[in-house]
């Protein structure tokens, strides 16, 4: 079955409503052209699950597409606070269920292994688990007494996730190896996205099955965007864009300067081409290019 | 603030970075987060100096990374340079905290309590916070596998260490005395390096407890800083101790030559 | 044993490779073990004819292996060539297994019960075995995980299909009835296909049904190689569906032209 | 540290009575070398983990060296039965605790992973759990009732694995990537020999460290053993000898055959080396080498 769909069709199978993940970590990788497409197309009331991540939250709540937040953390690292999350988080324009990471793997493992829970030391002694007795649970050992917490699942609809090559048949490769917690994700959702850097031969991935990452089995949609996680990085072809995030939380001050930001920046380009254009193209993109590679 | 030492020709940066890095030995097998650049300096110069087997992971992925200079993210490649194994976040990572053969983190944390405990998540109540902070991470995970914890602050002041956290996000010693050993994590917080002074925790209480004060600084500083009654040693209380040339030498031309550690002083 | 059917330009293995191929279509994602010639045959058959986007990992690791013929071991990579990934057993594989990526299994038994469940442990008692068995080695966790489940046997006889296991190594319908969903286990055993015949179970019970003959053999011939009372369908018993010649075309040209599936009938 | 060792010094790392675990699959990467090495030892007493096993697991049998084995499965496959692990565990002289492949993966990673239980669907309605009931529990999720097995940490003093190459850090590299279930073996182990193929330099992980498997603080000991998995197979390199399978099943079908064979082709060949060379030299490992390599 062919797979590979512009990001417009890939971005219908999000549903107004549904729960979706973002992979990526932090500046790392993070899905942000399939993330913008959605703020264009105006979807609503997400529950996004994002475990470490900044820019891409900040993108769905500053357009208001999300009711419910499902994280670790968000920031922009060194670079500061995510502005929208904080600002809609102290509002209550969101709801924030925090977790940890591991908690939030340990409930996402439980959900792609059809278990009704995994068990975790991970979160004893904190406030974490008060926040949500339900799907974290204090339990002990059945014979040691051993406390530990028994994550339930973590049903997710849709997984959306930035690599780096894919055939059409939806086999996909992260070159090098996956190192962020994207797996995780793609293993519970009950439907995949890949936005790539480039869509290569299906012959590539029969002549190094090795590398091949995820299986055509568990991804429903292939869209080909090279630079679709800008701003953030796509180790190890390109680095996140400093600039892109400090002017970005400078202009976050001021809503005025905020909103002439946003939508020359990030929501009026209407393509990905243009959206890049709109990010200084090829001279910034050459900026934050790996030297190295 | 003011990273100046009258009379000495080290900075406040040099010297809670040398301070930790005396912590660490070869079975050291560290990692770190975000905006870590002391403890990460402090783990390089570890291993360029006294404990050349110590293990670090860059930014928890990047294996025995060597990289020139530090770039102005630790949780980036920029600091993957010379690594002998890029990890897998769950399943090489996530395994060797869990089991063990990483011991070793440190953190920091927008508010800290006498037990070591922190709090990233809010200021205020969770509800209706007054700050909404990033959030724990993997704090609260990593603070209850990993045996050897070291907390940091560069602004030792009252509003980061309060008597009560609004929300605690990490656990260090937990409600303290045999709390951390009830609930069956491993080890705990061992010691807690500021820009004033260097603190560990009492071994039956737990609770915080003034070890040694940098150059020019009086005990009554740190308890006007510091929100909770802090404990005292007995007999004198000594002046940290001072870095060695070489240990000067090669933190500022070698492990961070473009001075990233300051970031944390902005 | 007999592979002949007399009058027919087919075989009983080639009977039984596309009794099972014609079971599978687009959605089936199969995986294979040890010894499973037939069921590896079938998969490769529905690809080439019928279902061309059935996904099958060879020996449970090369997804979409497209071998030029099979080699002597069906858990080797001596049949992983052309295939589009290798996948890592604990983190991929058996992901793939608990969370239903991967839903259709063929297994067989030293001995099989009426309900389809099987017994590779040991034959006599399980401290003083009369005959010890290899083990069931993933067959008792794949039959809980997996919802389609096939079972064949290439020798029909009461030594095999038994009123009672010596051990349950695997489970089919358990204890029968609603036995399987009270455990929460997904699906269950659809057929199973001998060299003499098709059975499946009844929807109710459970217990095994005869289904079709293969041309020749009567009710009896499978009753008397059945060591228990086999459920008959109501009306006339069909005989089995003889191959088309495309099938046989394909599977004796580019499937397996080197017979290898013959290895399940010495 | 140094961890490069003589195939000797290695198995000194074994005692007697104590717990081993060996990696590979079936008919593939079994670290034979070093279970030769335990064998012309006299190590004694051993329990030993297996999960899915042949070879190695019956000379240790014929060996004398093994009380206890914990298994999923052992055989050669269309080969044959392990003739050796058949006769010892009909006649009582080894004890055998029947897992499956997954619950052994699950009590390994209890075990890994500091937590009192995995819980898995694996092995329900099975004789399995009946075997070990304290090991593998039958329990229901606190909340929903839904039955799973809490499989109880198997603590293993030694993991023993082969793979394709090191360097004298003890750093490793399985090329292509790990494809068994050894490290699940190697992360509950507290201490784990590798035998290589070859030690190469200490540039060439950092030349690509995405393809490193086992960073060098998982690893005591390195022991450089061309054609140490032999007569299993080493994918891609070699594949397993059928030769040696056929004629050491033909000759178990007598004690004096058997014992004839034992001693000139498996126990008596004083080095690796010798061992090659008595089961056929350059010209079997020629025989056995695959081709597209």
């Amino acid at each position: 079955m062919e797979k590979i769909l512009n990001i417009e069709e890939a971005a219908t199978l999000v549903s107004d409503g549904s729960t979706i993940a973002l992979g990526g970590l932090s500046m790392n990788s993070l899905p942000m052209a399939l993330v913008r497409e959605l703020i264009r197309q105006g979807r609503k009331d997400l529950t996004v699950v994002a475990i470490v991540n900044g820019m891409a939250v900040d993108w769905l709540v500053a357009a208001g597409c999300v009711r419910r937040l499902i994280t670790g953390l968000i920031s922009f690292e060194g670079l500061g606070l995510a502005p929208n999350f904080r600002r809609a988080a102290e509002s209550g324009q969101i709801t924030v269920d925090e977790y940890s990471e591991f908690l939030l793997i340990a409930r996402l493992r439980a959900a792609a292994t059809n278990l009704p829970f995994m068990p975790t030391k991970a979160g004893l002694g904190t406030d974490i688990l008060a926040l949500h007795p339900e799907t974290t649970r204090l339990e002990k050992d059945s014979v040691t007494g051993e406390p530990y917490v028994a994550c339930t699942p973590l049903p997710v609809d849709v997984a959306i996730v930035h690599a780096h090559a894919a055939d059409r048949l939806g086999n996909v490769r992260v070159d090098p190896k996956l190192l962020w917690m994207d797996n995780e994700i793609v293993n519970a959702a009950g439907k995949t996205i890949v936005t790539v850097e480039s869509i290569i031969p299906h012959e590539d991935f029969v002549a190094e099955p090795h590398r091949t990452t995820y299986p055509r089995f568990l991804v429903d949609a292939v869209v080909e965007v090279p630079w679709g996680a800008y701003p953030t990085s796509c180790f190890p072809i390109y680095t996140h864009d400093k600039e892109f995030f400090s002017a970005y939380s400078a202009a976050a001050r001021e809503p005025e300067q905020f909103q002439a930001f946003w939508s020359k920046r990030v929501a009026d380009p209407d393509t990905h081409a243009s959206f890049i254009k709109a990010n200084g193209g090829d001279a910034a993109m050459t900026r934050i290019q790996r030297r190295d590679v | 603030m003011s990273r100046e030492i009258v009379g000495a020709d080290y900075t406040i940066d040099e010297l809670m970075v040398v301070t930790l890095s005396r912590q660490f030995d070869n079975s050291t097998r560290a990692f770190n987060g975000a905006v870590s650049f002391i403890p990460v300096c402090a783990y390089l110069l570890a291993r360029r100096t006294h404990a050349p087997e110590l293990v670090w992971a860059a930014s928890s992925i990047a294996i025995d990374a060597d990289p020139p200079r530090l770039g102005e993210s630790t949780l980036s490649d920029s600091i993957w340079d010379g690594a002998v194994m890029l990890s897998n976040s769950p399943f090489e990572f996530w395994a060797y905290a869990q089991g063990g053969h990483y011991n070793t983190f440190a953190f920091r944390g927008a508010q800290i309590d006498r037990f070591g405990n922190v709090n990233n998540t809010v200021i205020g109540s969770y509800d209706k916070p007054k700050v909404r902070l990033p959030g724990g991470g993997g704090m609260a995970d990593l603070s209850c596998m990993i045996p050897s914890i070291y907390l940091w602050s560069t602004t030792h002041n009252p509003r980061i260490f309060v008597k009560k956290l609004d929300f605690r996000s990490g656990i260090g010693w937990g409600d303290g005395g045999q709390h951390r050993a009830e609930l069956g994590l491993p080890g705990g917080p061992k010691l807690c390096v500021t820009n004033l002074c260097v603190m560990d925790f009492h071994p039956d209480s737990r609770a915080m407890r003034l070890k040694s004060l940098h150059p020019g600084v009086a005990v009554e500083d740190v308890q006007a800083a510091t929100g909770f009654d802090l404990l005292l040693p007995d007999g004198d209380i000594p002046v940290t101790d001072a870095p060695s040339e070489e240990e000067l030498g090669i933190l500022r031309q070698e492990v961070d030559p473009t001075s990233m550690r300051l970031r944390e002083f902005q």
